[in-house]
C-alpha cells in the first residue's frame, strides 16, 4: 500500500498549481494573518461549539456537587457514557499521530498537508478524553492519588492496575503530541514573526518561535529530532490504544476479556481518527480556499486508509463471534446471543451497518473522490465507532455470571450532557486553532514543493 | 413552632428549653433530647470518634480539602476538619465504658406474641438488635421485624407532642378533658392493638371496674381467630397450636408459612433446620408437603408443594382425614393425582407420632379442627404439637359493632391503644366519620396514624425501647420489656396512661413490678434473662377420639382473592420503617410497593404483563394496583399484601403502594371468591430489585434429590465445569502461603439446604453496617445497596411446564471474599487489598469511586455510593440529613459518603473487637467468638462463619462436607464463602 | 530588517525556562514540607482551654496515675475524657476558690458539661484526634507495653497540652511494621507485665528515679533509635506477646 | 587578521550576509565556502535543505545519543518505581498475585520510556541549537525577514579566522548573489 501511496497513481501532483515558496506560505500564513475575513461558518461552528461547553461546564459543575449518581450508571453497569465516550476520543486522537508519525516514517509525502492539523485533532481529542477518566470517579477531589508522589500515608497508586497504566499512557501520549506538534510548529511561527505586521501578534510569534532562524546546523538537529521522535510516537500511538483496550481485555467479563482487543481497538482508533479529520477537512479545504494543498488525492487516500481499517475491525468483530463459539465458554457464548438477540440487540446491528456494510461503498474510486459521499461516511462511521464501544461497556457488563444481577441501563439528559459538551469543547478549540495558528505545516509544504515542483526553467517561463 | 415538627419530626424550641435544664439533670435523658445541638454533635464525634464519616469530611471540609489537595502533594486531609470540641460528662455514669457496648435483654412485643431480644447500646444510643438465646422463641435469632425495629425507634417521623386536633397539646390537658367526659360518658370503648401485655390486661380490666360498661374491642387486622374457633370446635375450648418440628419427620403444611411468617417460626425455623442437615453420616431427611395457594418461604423448602386455592384447603384436609382415618367421608380428592394423596398418606400414617400438620392462620376454622382431628388421630398431639391457652381474652365487642354504637352515639367515648382501625379494617372512612361523632376520641399511637387523624387527640406512644413492659410469647413465655432509654419524644407509657385515666397516676415500672409482685432478686434475674419464671400458658387436653364436622370446598368461580400480611411491612404496622420498604420481597423482590400478584396462567388469560394497573372486584368493593406475575400461585388465585396505601403515619409510609383493606372485612379478613380482575390500561412502574430469574442452564445453585445425592454427594451437574484445579496459575502461590501461616483466616459457608430466603439475614446486615436506604427510585435505577442480598431462582424442574407450580430456590449472596479476587488488581489505588487473615479489606477512605472493582466482580456483590445516602429517609439528594438517624449508627462502621465503593466486610469489625479481647487475653480468637451479623440473625442457622485454618472449626466441618461447592468456582476466583447443594427429599411413590 | 527583540531578551527567555521548572518543583517541595511541619500535624502547638490543665502539674508534681481521669483507658478504645465530677473530687477540697477553675466548679453547680468561661464554648478543645476513618483502640496498646508518650510525646511535661506525634499514617505504620522498636522491658523490674511496665514508667519518672536512654527519650518525647540489642529484645517480646507482625499493616487493622 | 576593521563603538561587525533565490545556489555557495577555508559560516533557509549540512562539513550526531540514554533512564525509573513500591515500600496481597507482578509492570515502563525519551528529543535538540535565542545578530541583516518565507542566505562571521572585510565580501560576490550586506549589530 505504502507503494500506491507514494507515487499518485494519475500524475495528480500532491500541490496542485503554479506555485512559489511565497505563494504557498501566503495561502496558508494568510489565513491567520487575514483576521478579518473568515467565511461566515467560522462563526457559526464557534458559536455552536461554545454553547456546547456551556453545557459541558454545567454538567460537570452538578455532577461535582451531585455525585455520579446524576448518571444512568447503576450497579451491574457501572461503567457507560464515561468509558464509553473516553475510548471514543482517545481513539479519535490518534489518526492525527499516526498521519503525522507513522506516515512520516513510511515517507507518505502527502501527509504534508494534513500532519498539522490532525496533530492538533490528536491534542484537542485527547483533552476531551482526559477529562473523563478524571470527572467518572466518585471522588474527583482525590483522583490525585492515582499519581505516585511520596506522600504522609505511605501509599501508592497500584501499578496492576490498567487504569494507573491509562494515567501514565494517556499522560506520555498527551505531552508527547504536544512536544511533537509544537516542534513542528517553531520555524512557521517563525515565518509569522516575519510576515504579520500587528506588533503584539509579532511578540506572540516571536517568543514562540524561541527566535528560530532557519539555520542549516538547527535544520539538521532538526530533522534528527522530528524523525525520532516520529519513531517514538508510533509505537506510543499503538501501545496507548493497547493499553486502554487493557482496561477491558484484563478483566474476566464475558464481552471484556478477548485477545483480539489490542489490535483491533487501534485499527478501531484509526478508523474513527480518520473519520473524523475528513469530517472537519472537507469543508476546511473549501472555506479557507486550499483545495491545492488538500486534494482530492488527499481524500481519496485518506478514504482508501478507512476502507482498510474499516475491514480490520469488521475482523475484530468476526472474530469475536468465532471466540465465543470457539471458546466452548457458555458465558462467552450467552455474551454473543446476549448482543444480537437481548435488549440492546439494535445497538448491535446498527453498528454492524455503520462500522462493516456502509464503509464498503469506499472500494469504488468515484465513491471516494464524491466529497458529499465521503462526508457521509465519515460521519456514520464516527457514529459507528461510538456503538462499538457501547456494545463492548455497558452491554456486556449489563448481563454477566449471575442472572440474579443482571440489569438495564438507561443514560439520562446529564450523560448526554457530557457527551455533547466535550463534542463542543472539541469543535471549538479546531475553529479557534484555525484562526490563530497555520492549520498546514508551512516549512514543510515549502520543502516538497522544492522537490516535486517542475524544472526551474518552465518557472522561470511562467514567471516571464 | 408547628412548622419545625413537621419539618425534622424534633422539636428545637422544646430541646433547646429543655438543654436549659429545667428538668434538673437526667443524663440519659439529656443525651437525647440535644441530639439536635452542635453541642452534641460534638459529643459523638469525640467521644465515639469512630462514629463520624467521610461523609462529614465531604461535606464539612469538601472544598477546603480540595483546593489544599491540588495545591499542595500529600497532605493528610484530617488537618482541615474544623477544631473540634471534646464534651465530657458532668457525672460519669457507673455502668458506660466510653467507646465500649452495653447489653440489655429486652422483648418485642409482635402480632400478639413476643420474642426474645438482646438490645446492644453504645454511650447511652441503642444501635442492634439481637435475638436472645435464652428466650425459648428466640434461640438467639431473630427475623426482619425485630431486626428493624431499632430503626423505628429513631424514626423522625414518630408522633413528638400531644395534639388536639392537630393542635399541639399537652398531657395534662389531655387528662384533664379525659377525665371529665369518662365518668359521664355513655358508652365508653378501648380499641387496644394486637399486644400481649399481661399487665396492660390487668389495668384493662381494672378500667372496666372503674369504668363499669367499658367494653373492650380487640382490633388486629392479622388475627388468629380461625385458629381459635377451630380449637372450639374441636376442643370446646378456644386454644393454640404449639408445635414441636424437632421431632417431626413428615410435615404436611397447609397455606402455613411456620418457617418465616407465622408467629413462633423464628423457633420452628430452628427446629424444622435440625431435621434437614445432610452429610455423609446423616442421610435421613424429614420430609416436608407444603399446600398453599400462594407460594410462601416454607413452601421454598417443600420437597412436595402444590398450589391449590384457599377455598379448597378445607377439602383437602377434610380428605387427608379421611384417608388417615381420622374422619368418615372423604373431601375434595380431586385436588391432587392419586400418587399424591396415596404417598401423603402413606407418610403421615408412618410418621404416626412423629407427624406435624401445620394450619395457616387463614384457614377456615373447619380446616383447623380438621388438623387437630388429624393429628390426634395420628396420636402426635404431645409430640409434635400441643395446644395451650390463647394469651389474651377475646373481644368484648366486634369492630362492626362498635361502629354501629358510634354512629348510634351509643358509645360517646373511645380511645384506641395502638390500635388503627381506620387504615387496617374495612370500614375505614365509616368508621373515620363515626368516630367524629364522639364526644371523647383518642388515638394512642407511635405515629399520627389514620385513626389518629379521625379522632380528637393524639397521644404519642413510646417505642418499646422507651417503655416498660412485659409480652407472653407464643407459648405464654413472659418476657419483661426493659427500656434502653428515656422517651425520644414527650411520650407518656400506656402503663401509665391507664392508671392516670383512673385518676391514680403510676410510673410503668411500678404497674409492671405490681402485676408480677416477686422480689428485687427474681426481678433482676428475669431483667438479665430475659425471660421470667411465670408458668407459661397453661396446656388444653385433647381427647383420644374426637369427631369434627365435615368441611368441604367451596366452589371458586372467577378468580379468588387471598389476603395476607406483607412480607416486610406486616400489617402497615411497619410502613414507615425504610429499611422494611426497602428489603425485597421473597420470590417478586418487590420494594416500596405491593401488587396484585397473579398466576402465569392467569396473566395469560387476563393478557397482563408486568406493571399494568388492573382493577379487583370482590363482592362489592374493589382495588386498584400494579399486577405482577408470581409463579407458584394457584392457577385463580389472586394474591394481594396488607399494609400500603397509607394515607398517614409518615413520610416513608405514605404513598407507597395501594391499600387492599377495603376488601376486608372482619367476617372475611383473607380474602374470598367470586373476584373479578380487569385492565384498567394504566401503567404503574414497580422497583425489583432482581429482574432476571432463571439460571440460564447454569451452575449456580447445586440442587437435587436425595436418590441423586446418594449417586453423586456433590450434586455437580454433569456438564459444570466445576471448580478450577488449583495448579493452573501463571503465578505460584508459595508467597502467599507463607504469607498466610500462622494467622487464623476466614470463611463462610452457607447451607443451601436451610435457607428459604427469610431476609433476616439482610436486614440484620443493614443494621449492623450502617447501610443506607436508598429509595425507590434509585432500587430502580439499580443501586440497592443491601450487602447481602437473597438471589431467587426457579429451580431447574420448573414444576408442570405451564410455569405455574415451578421448583423455587433462593441463594443469599455476600461478598465472597475470593482468594484470587478480581476486584483487587483492577483497584488503580489499593483501595480493595487482602488482608493476611484472607478477607477481602475495602478501605472507604482510599477509595476514589472508579467503580472498576465492581464491573469486574462476578457476583457483583459491590454497592456504590452513586448519590448522598446517609442519614436520609426518602430524597437522596444532599438537602434530606436527618440528625436523628445518625444515632443509629454503628460507631464501629465507618459511615460511609457519596463516591466510594461498599460491600460485605464478614463484619471485620466484630474480628477486630474479638481480637482485641482475645489478645488481651494473650490468645488466638475462639471458633465462635467472631459471629457475623447474618449468621446471629439467621433462624435455621443456615450461615457458619468461622477460622477454616482451624481443622476442628465448625465451618472447616461443614467445608469438609461433600455438598460443599463453590460459586462460579471454575473462574478460579477461590470464594471464601461456599455453599452447601441443597437437597430435596421427594416421596419417592409421587411421580412430580 | 529591523529586529524584533534586544539582546537582553535572551537572558529572560533563559531566565524563563529555568522559572518554568523550578516553580512548580518549589510548590510541590512547599507542600510537602508545609503537609509535614506543625502548620498541618498541629504538633506541639497548645490550644486553649476552658482551664488551663497541667498534665505537667498532676501527673509529675502530684503524682496522679494517668488512670485516675482516663479510666477507660486500658479496658476501651477511648481513654475517657475526666467527668467533672472527677475534677471536683479534689477540687471541692483544694482551691475552691482558684477563679481558673470556676469552670468546672460552675459546670458542677449547674450539672452541664464544661464549658469556656470567655466565649461559653462548651467543651474542652480536642488535641490529640485521629481521621474518622481510622479506628484506634486505646486499651490493646496498653495491653502490649506501648507507652503514652509514643504517641503521646512529652506529655507528661507539658503545662498546656499539645499534641505529640503527627499522627500520619506512615507514622502509625513505623510501629506496626517493627514494632519491636517499641516493645521493650524495664531492666530494673522486669516482672511487670507490659501493661504494668506503661504505668510504672510514670511512678519512675515521679520519683526521679534513673532513666534508660529510651525512656529519657520517651519522657522528653524525642524519637529514639533502639540498638540492634535492643531490637533483639524487642523482637524475643514480639515471639512471648505472639504479636503477628505481618497482620499488623493489614488496611482492616485500622480502617473498617 | 581579523583586527582589518577596527569599530571601537556604536555596532559592531557580525559578519557578511548573502543572498540567494534559489536552495541550490545556496547549496554551491556553501560548498565552495567550506572549500574556501572558511569555517564560521552558516547558511540560512525556510525549510530543511538536504545536502547542505555535508556541503558545509558540518557533522553533528549528540541528539540520537542523548535521546538513546533518556530513553533507558526512563525505563529504569518507570520500572524502578513500581518494584520498589510493590515489593519494598508497601507490599500487599492483590488478589493473590505475587508481590513482584512483572508482567503488569510493562505497560509504564514503556510509557516512562518514550516519555523521557521524548522529552530528551525537544529539550536536545533545541538546547543544542541553543534557542530559545530571540535575539540574534543576524536578525538586523537587511531582507533577513525573507529567510522564513522564500530567501536563501549564507553568512560569513566577521569571528571567522580568515574573515576580511575586503576578501570576504568579493569571495561572496563570487557566488552569484541577488546580493552581498554588511550585517552590524548591537551585540556579537
Amino acid at each position: 500500500m505504502a507503494e500506491t501511496l507514494t507515487k499518485p497513481h494519475d500524475e495528480e501532483p500532491l500541490i496542485e498549481g503554479n506555485q512559489t515558496y511565497a505563494s504557498l506560505t501566503e495561502t496558508v500564513a494568510g489565513v491567520v494573518q487575514r483576521q478579518k475575513d473568515h467565511p461566515k461558518a467560522w462563526f457559526v461552528a464557534f458559536v455552536l461549539g461554545f454553547g456546547l461547553v456551556n453545557v459541558l461546564l454545567l454538567s460537570i459543575t452538578y455532577l461535582v456537587y451531585m455525585g455520579i449518581g446524576i448518571w444512568g450508571n447503576n450497579q451491574p453497569v457501572a461503567w457507560s457514557f464515561d468509558i464509553i465516550n473516553f475510548v471514543w476520543w482517545i481513539g479519535i486522537g490518534h489518526a492525527g499521530t499516526l498521519i503525522s508519525a507513522i506516515l512520516l516514517l513510511m515517507r507518505q509525502e502527502w501527509r504534508t498537508s494534513i500532519n498539522r492539523f490532525a496533530e492538533a485533532m490528536t491534542i484537542f481529542a485527547v483533552m476531551c478524553a482526559g477529562m473523563y477518566p478524571l470527572l467518572h470517579t466518585g471522588r474527583p477531589w482525590v483522583a490525585y492519588w492515582l499519581l505516585p508522589y511520596p506522600n504522609i500515608l505511605a501509599m501508592w497508586p497500584q501499578p496492576r492496575s490498567p487504569l494507573v497504566w491509562d494515567v501514565f499512557a494517556v499522560s506520555t501520549y498527551m505531552t508527547v503530541s504536544i512536544l511533537f506538534w509544537y516542534t513542528g510548529l517553531v520555524p512557521d511561527l517563525a515565518t509569522l514573526r516575519d510576515r504579520v505586521k500587528n506588533r503584539f501578534a509579532k511578540v506572540l510569534a516571536g517568543m514562540g518561535s524561541l527566535g528560530w532562524r532557519g539555520s542549516a546546523k538547527h535544520w539538521m538537529r532538526y530533522e534528527q529530532a522530528y524523525i525520532i521522535l516520529a519513531g517514538l510516537s508510533t509505537p506510543l500511538v499503538l501501545s496507548v490504544h493497547t493499553i486502554v483496550s487493557f482496561d477491558f481485555a484484563v478483566s474476566i467479563l464475558p464481552g471484556w476479556q478477548a485477545t483480539i482487543f489490542p489490535p483491533y481497538f487501534v485499527a478501531g482508533a484509526v478508523y474513527a481518527g480518520f473519520a473524523m479529520v475528513l469530517t472537519f477537512m472537507i469543508p476546511m479545504r473549501r472555506w479557507y480556499r486550499i483545495e491545492h494543498l488538500v486534494t482530492m488525492n488527499h481524500i481519496d487516500w485518506m478514504a482508501k486508509i478507512m476502507l482498510t481499517t474499516g475491514l480490520i475491525v469488521f475482523y475484530g468483530y468476526i472474530v469475536e463471534v468465532f471466540y465465543a463459539w470457539y471458546s466452548a465458554n457458555p458465558y462467552e457464548q450467552f455474551m454473543m446471543w446476549n448482543r444480537w438477540h437481548g435488549p440492546y440487540a439494535p445497538a448491535y446491528w446498527l453498528l454492524i451497518l455503520c462500522n462493516g456494510v456502509i464503509p464498503q461503498l469506499l472500494w469504488s474510486k468515484k465513491n471516494r473522490r464524491n466529497l458529499k459521499l465521503v462526508f457521509a461516511v465519515s460521519l456514520v462511521v464516527s457514529l459507528g465507532m461510538w456503538l462499538e464501544r457501547f456494545i463492548i461497556i455497558p452491554v456486556s457488563l449489563h448481563r454477566d455470571f449471575l442472572p440474579s444481577s443482571w440489569g438495564m441501563y438507561y443514560p439520562t439528559i446529564w450523560d448526554f450532557g457530557m457527551f455533547f459538551g466535550t463534542i463542543g469543547f472539541f469543535v471549538m478549540m479546531m475553529f479557534l486553532f484555525v484562526r490563530f495558528i497555520p492549520m498546514i505545516s508551512i516549512f514543510e509544504v515549502r520543502e516538497l514543493w522544492s522537490r516535486i515542483r517542475p524544472q526551474r526553467a518552465e518557472v522561470k517561463e511562467v514567471e516571464a | 413552632m408547628e412548622e419545625t415538627k413537621t419539618q425534622t419530626g424534633l422539636d428545637i424550641e422544646e430541646i433547646r428549653r429543655r438543654l436549659r435544664g429545667e428538668r434538673g439533670q437526667r443524663y440519659w435523658r439529656s443525651l437525647e433530647e440535644v441530639a439536635e445541638t452542635p453541642e452534641f454533635q460534638q459529643f459523638l464525634e469525640d467521644e465515639f470518634p469512630n462514629r463520624s464519616s467521610l461523609l462529614d469530611l465531604d461535606r464539612r471540609s469538601f472544598l477546603k480539602v480540595m483546593g489544599a489537595s491540588l495545591a499542595l502533594a500529600g497532605l493528610s486531609g484530617c488537618r482541615f476538619l474544623p477544631k473540634e470540641k471534646i464534651v465530657p460528662y458532668v457525672k460519669a455514669p457507673e455502668e458506660v465504658v466510653p467507646g465500649k457496648p452495653t447489653y440489655y435483654a429486652t422483648a418485642m412485643p409482635f402480632a400478639g406474641s413476643s420474642i426474645g431480644l438482646i438490645a446492644k447500646a453504645v454511650m447511652g444510643r441503642p444501635i442492634k438488635l439481637e435475638g436472645n438465646e435464652s428466650h425459648p422463641w428466640s434461640l438467639g435469632a431473630s427475623d426482619v421485624f425485630s431486626q428493624a425495629a431499632i430503626l423505628t425507634l429513631y424514626d423522625p417521623d414518630r408522633g413528638t407532642t400531644v395534639k388536639n386536633r392537630g393542635f399541639v397539646a399537652t398531657w395534662e390537658e389531655f387528662l384533664a378533658e379525659a377525665r371529665k367526659v369518662l365518668p359521664q360518658a355513655k358508652g365508653v370503648r378501648l380499641v387496644v392493638g394486637d399486644a400481649a401485655s399481661p399487665t396492660l390486661e390487668r389495668q384493662l380490666a381494672e378500667f372496666q371496674k372503674v369504668y363499669p360498661g367499658a367494653k373492650i374491642v380487640r382490633h388486629d387486622p392479622v388475627s388468629r381467630t380461625n385458629a381459635l374457633e377451630g380449637a372450639k370446635i374441636a376442643l370446646g375450648r378456644e386454644a393454640l397450636p404449639v408445635h414441636d418440628f424437632s421431632k417431626a419427620r413428615v410435615v404436611l403444611a397447609v397455606d402455613a408459612d411456620f418457617l418465616a411468617s407465622m408467629p413462633g417460626s423464628v423457633r420452628y425455623a430452628r427446629e424444622f433446620a435440625g431435621t434437614r442437615r445432610v452429610d455423609e453420616k446423616n442421610q435421613s431427611l424429614s420430609r416436608l408437603y407444603c399446600v398453599e395457594p400462594a407460594p410462601t418461604p416454607t413452601g421454598i423448602l417443600a420437597d412436595h408443594r402444590l398450589p391449590i386455592a384457599q377455598a379448597d384447603l378445607e377439602g383437602f384436609l377434610q380428605h387427608v382425614a379421611y384417608l388417615v382415618g381420622a374422619a368418615s367421608q372423604p373431601g375434595a380428592a380431586n385436588l391432587a393425582p392419586e400418587s399424591f394423596w396415596n404417598g401423603l398418606a402413606k407418610d403421615l400414617r408412618s410418621a404416626g407420632a412423629q407427624a406435624a400438620v401445620v394450619v395457616g392462620d387463614a384457614c377456615t376454622p373447619a380446616a383447623h379442627a380438621l388438623a387437630i382431628a388429624i393429628q390426634a388421630k395420628l396420636g402426635s398431639v404431645g409430640s409434635t404439637v400441643r395446644y395451650v391457652a390463647a394469651p389474651r381474652p377475646r373481644s368484648d365487642l366486634r369492630l362492626s359493632a362498635l361502629l354501629e354504637e358510634l354512629e348510634s352515639g351509643a358509645a360517646d367515648a373511645v380511645l384506641f391503644l395502638q390500635a388503627n382501625p381506620v387504615y387496617s379494617s374495612g370500614l375505614g372512612e365509616r368508621l373515620a366519620k363515626a368516630i367524629g361523632k364522639a364526644k371523647l376520641s383518642a388515638c394512642f399511637d407511635l405515629y399520627e396514624t389514620e385513626t389518629a387523624a379521625a379522632c380528637m387527640w393524639y397521644l404519642p406512644a413510646p417505642h418499646f425501647l422507651e417503655d416498660w413492659s412485659d409480652a407472653r410469647a407464643l407459648d405464654g413465655t413472659v418476657s419483661i420489656v426493659q427500656p434502653l432509654v428515656e422517651p425520644l419524644h414527650d411520650t407518656l407509657s400506656v402503663h401509665s396512661l391507664l392508671p392516670a385515666l383512673m385518676n391514680r397516676p403510676s410510673e410503668p415500672l411500678a404497674e409492671v413490678r405490681k402485676t408480677w409482685s416477686v422480689d428485687d432478686k427474681t426481678w433482676r434475674t428475669w431483667l438479665n434473662e430475659g425471660v421470667s419464671s411465670v408458668p407459661k400458658a397453661a396446656e388444653v387436653p385433647v381427647p383420644p377420639t374426637l369427631q369434627v364436622p365435615a368441611g368441604g370446598a367451596r366452589r371458586v368461580d372467577g378468580f379468588e382473592v387471598a389476603i395476607r400480611p406483607d412480607p416486610t411491612v406486616w400489617d402497615g404496622t411497619f410502613a414507615n420503617n425504610g429499611w422494611l420498604q426497602e428489603l425485597p420481597k421473597p420470590f417478586t423482590k418487590l420494594t416500596w410497593d405491593n401488587a396484585v400478584h397473579l398466576s402465569f396462567s392467569a396473566a395469560e388469560s387476563l393478557k397482563v404483563s408486568n406493571g399494568d394497573v388492573v382493577r379487583v372486584t370482590l363482592g362489592e368493593r374493589s382495588v386498584e394496583g400494579p399486577a405482577w406475575i408470581l409463579p407458584g400461585l394457584a392457577k385463580n388465585t389472586v394474591l394481594l399484601h396488607l399494609g400500603y396505601g397509607r394515607r398517614a403515619g409518615g413520610r416513608v409510609a405514605e404513598g407507597a403502594g395501594f391499600d387492599v383493606y377495603p376488601l376486608t372485612s372482619e367476617d372475611s379478613p383473607w380474602g374470598g371468591v367470586g373476584a373479578r380482575v380487569e385492565k384498567t390500561g394504566k401503567r404503574a412502574v414497580l422497583a425489583s430489585a432482581q429482574m432476571h430469574f432463571s439460571m440460564e442452564g447454569r451452575d449456580i445453585v447445586r440442587m437435587g434429590t436425595m436418590e441423586e445425592y446418594r449417586r453423586n454427594p456433590s450434586l455437580k451437574p454433569e456438564h459444570a465445569h466445576g471448580e478450577a484445579p488449583r495448579d493452573l496459575t501463571l503465578y505460584s502461590d508459595e508467597e502467599k502461603r507463607r504469607e498466610q501461616e500462622g494467622v487464623q483466616q476466614w470463611g463462610m459457608a452457607i447451607d443451601l439446604n436451610l435457607c428459604m430466603g427469610c431476609n433476616a439475614c439482610v436486614t440484620a446486615c443493614q443494621a449492623e453496617n450502617n447501610i443506607p436506604v436508598v429509595g425507590k427510585d434509585q432500587v430502580q435505577r439499580g443501586r440497592d445497596m443491601h450487602w447481602i442480598r437473597i438471589d431467587h431462582y426457579y429451580g431447574p424442574r420448573a414444576g408442570d411446564g405451564s410455569g405455574d407450580n415451578p421448583t423455587h430456590v433462593v441463594q443469599p449472596i455476600n461478598c465472597m471474599q475470593c482468594e484470587n479476587a478480581p476486584c483487587e488488581p483492577v483497584c488503580p489505588v489499593a483501595a480493595t487489598v487482602h488482608s493476611h487473615e484472607g478477607l477481602n479489606q475495602m478501605v472507604y477512605n482510599r477509595c476514589v469511586g472508579t467503580r472498576y472493582c465492581s464491573n469486574n466482580c462476578p457476583y457483583k456483590v459491590r454497592r456504590f455510593n452513586y448519590l448522598n445516602y446517609q442519614f436520609a429517609q426518602k430524597n437522596f439528594d444532599r438537602k434530606e440529613d436527618i440528625p436523628l438517624l445518625k444515632l443509629l449508627n454503628n460507631p464501629d462502621v465507618t459511615v460511609r459518603g457519596r463516591g466510594v465503593m461498599e460491600k460485605c466486610t464478614y463484619c471485620v469489625q466484630r474480628i477486630n473487637a474479638a481480637r482485641i479481647e482475645a489478645k488481651k487475653k494473650g490468645r488466638d480468637i475462639r471458633d465462635g467468638e467472631v459471629v457475623t451479623a447474618c449468621q446471629q440473625a439467621c433462624p435455621s442457622q443456615a450461615i457458619v462463619f468461622g477460622d477454616m485454618s482451624d481443622p476442628n472449626s465448625r465451618v472447616s466441618q461443614i467445608k469438609r462436607n461433600q455438598r460443599n461447592y463453590a460459586l462460579l468456582g471454575e473462574l478460579n476466583t477461590r470464594p471464601r464463602t461456599t455453599y452447601l447443594a441443597r437437597v430435596t427429599n421427594p416421596n419417592p411413590e409421587i411421580e412430580a | 530588517m529591523a529586529r524584533l527583540f534586544s539582546p537582553v531578551a535572551n537572558t529572560i527567555a533563559r531566565a524563563s525556562l529555568v522559572a518554568a521548572v523550578a516553580l512548580p518543583v518549589g510548590a510541590i517541595v512547599m507542600g510537602s514540607v508545609v503537609s509535614r511541619s506543625p502548620a498541618n500535624t498541629n504538633v506541639g502547638v497548645a490550644f486553649e482551654q476552658p482551664v488551663p490543665f497541667s498534665h505537667a502539674h498532676h501527673s509529675i508534681e502530684l503524682g496522679i496515675d494517668c488512670r485516675y481521669c482516663h479510666t477507660s483507658v486500658t479496658k476501651s478504645s477511648s481513654a475517657g475524657i475526666p467527668s467533672t465530677e472527677t475534677c471536683m473530687s479534689c477540687h471541692s477540697q483544694i482551691w475552691t476558690d482558684s477563679p481558673l477553675l470556676e469552670p468546672v466548679r460552675q459546670s458542677w453547680a449547674e450539672g452541664k458539661p464544661i464549658r469556656f468561661a470567655s466565649t461559653g464554648e462548651v467543651g474542652w478543645n480536642r488535641v490529640a484526634k485521629v481521621p474518622e476513618f481510622v479506628y484506634f483502640n486505646h486499651s490493646i496498646h496498653i495491653a502490649r507495653g506501648i507507652q503514652c508518650n509514643e504517641c503521646h510525646g512529652n506529655i507528661q511535661e507539658q503545662h498546656m497540652t499539645a499534641k505529640g506525634k503527627p499522627f500520619f499514617m506512615k507514622w502509625c505504620l513505623d510501629c506496626h511494621r517493627k514494632p519491636e522498636k517499641a516493645l521493650y522491658v524495664d531492666e530494673q523490674q522486669p516482672a511487670l507485665t507490659p501493661q504494668e511496665k506503661v504505668f510504672a514508667f510514670y511512678r519512675k519518672i515521679q520519683e526521679g528515679a534513673k532513666l534508660s536512654a529510651r525512656e529519657l527519650a520517651l519522657k522528653k518525647g524525642r524519637d529514639y533509635q533502639p540498638s540492634t540489642e535492643e531490637l533483639r529484645k524487642g523482637q524475643e517480646l514480639v515471639q512471648q506477646l505472639n504479636i503477628k507482625v505481618k497482620t499488623l499493616a493489614d488496611c482492616s487493622i485500622c480502617h473498617r | 587578521m581579523s583586527h582589518a576593521i577596527e569599530v571601537s563603538q556604536g555596532p559592531k561587525v557580525y559578519g557578511y550576509i548573502a543572498e540567494f533565490e534559489e536552495a541550490e545556489q545556496l547549496v554551491q555557495a556553501a560548498r565552495k565556502t567550506a572549500e574556501a577555508g572558511y569555517r564560521d559560516f552558516d547558511a540560512y533557509s525556510p525549510f530543511p535543505i538536504h545536502g547542505l549540512p555535508e556541503a558545509m562539513r558540518f557533522k553533528d550526531a549528540r541528539v540520537p545519543w542523548i535521546i538513546f540514554f533518556c530513553g533507558v533512564i526512563g525505563a529504569i525509573v518507570g520500572y524502578g518505581l513500581q518494584y520498589y513500591v510493590t515489593v519494598f515500600d508497601y507490599p500487599m496481597n492483590v488478589g493473590g498475585r505475587p508481590n513482584h507482578s512483572w508482567v503488569q509492570y510493562i505497560p509504564i515502563t514503556f510509557e516512562c520510556t518514550v516519555l523521557f525519551a521524548a522529552l530528551g528529543a525537544v529539550v536536545g535538540m533545541f538546547g543544542l541549537n541553543g534557542l530559545p535565542r530571540p535575539y540574534h545578530p543576524v536578525f538586523e541583516a537587511k531582507n533577513f525577514e525573507r529567510a522564513s518565507e522564500d530567501r536563501f542566505f549564507l553568512v560569513i562571521e566577521a569571528s571567522d579566522g580568515k574573515f576580511d572585510a575586503e576578501a570576504t565580501r568579493r569571495f561572496l560576490e563570487s557566488l552569484g548573489p541577488t546580493e552581498v550586506n554588511l550585517v552590524e549589530a548591537e551585540e556579537v
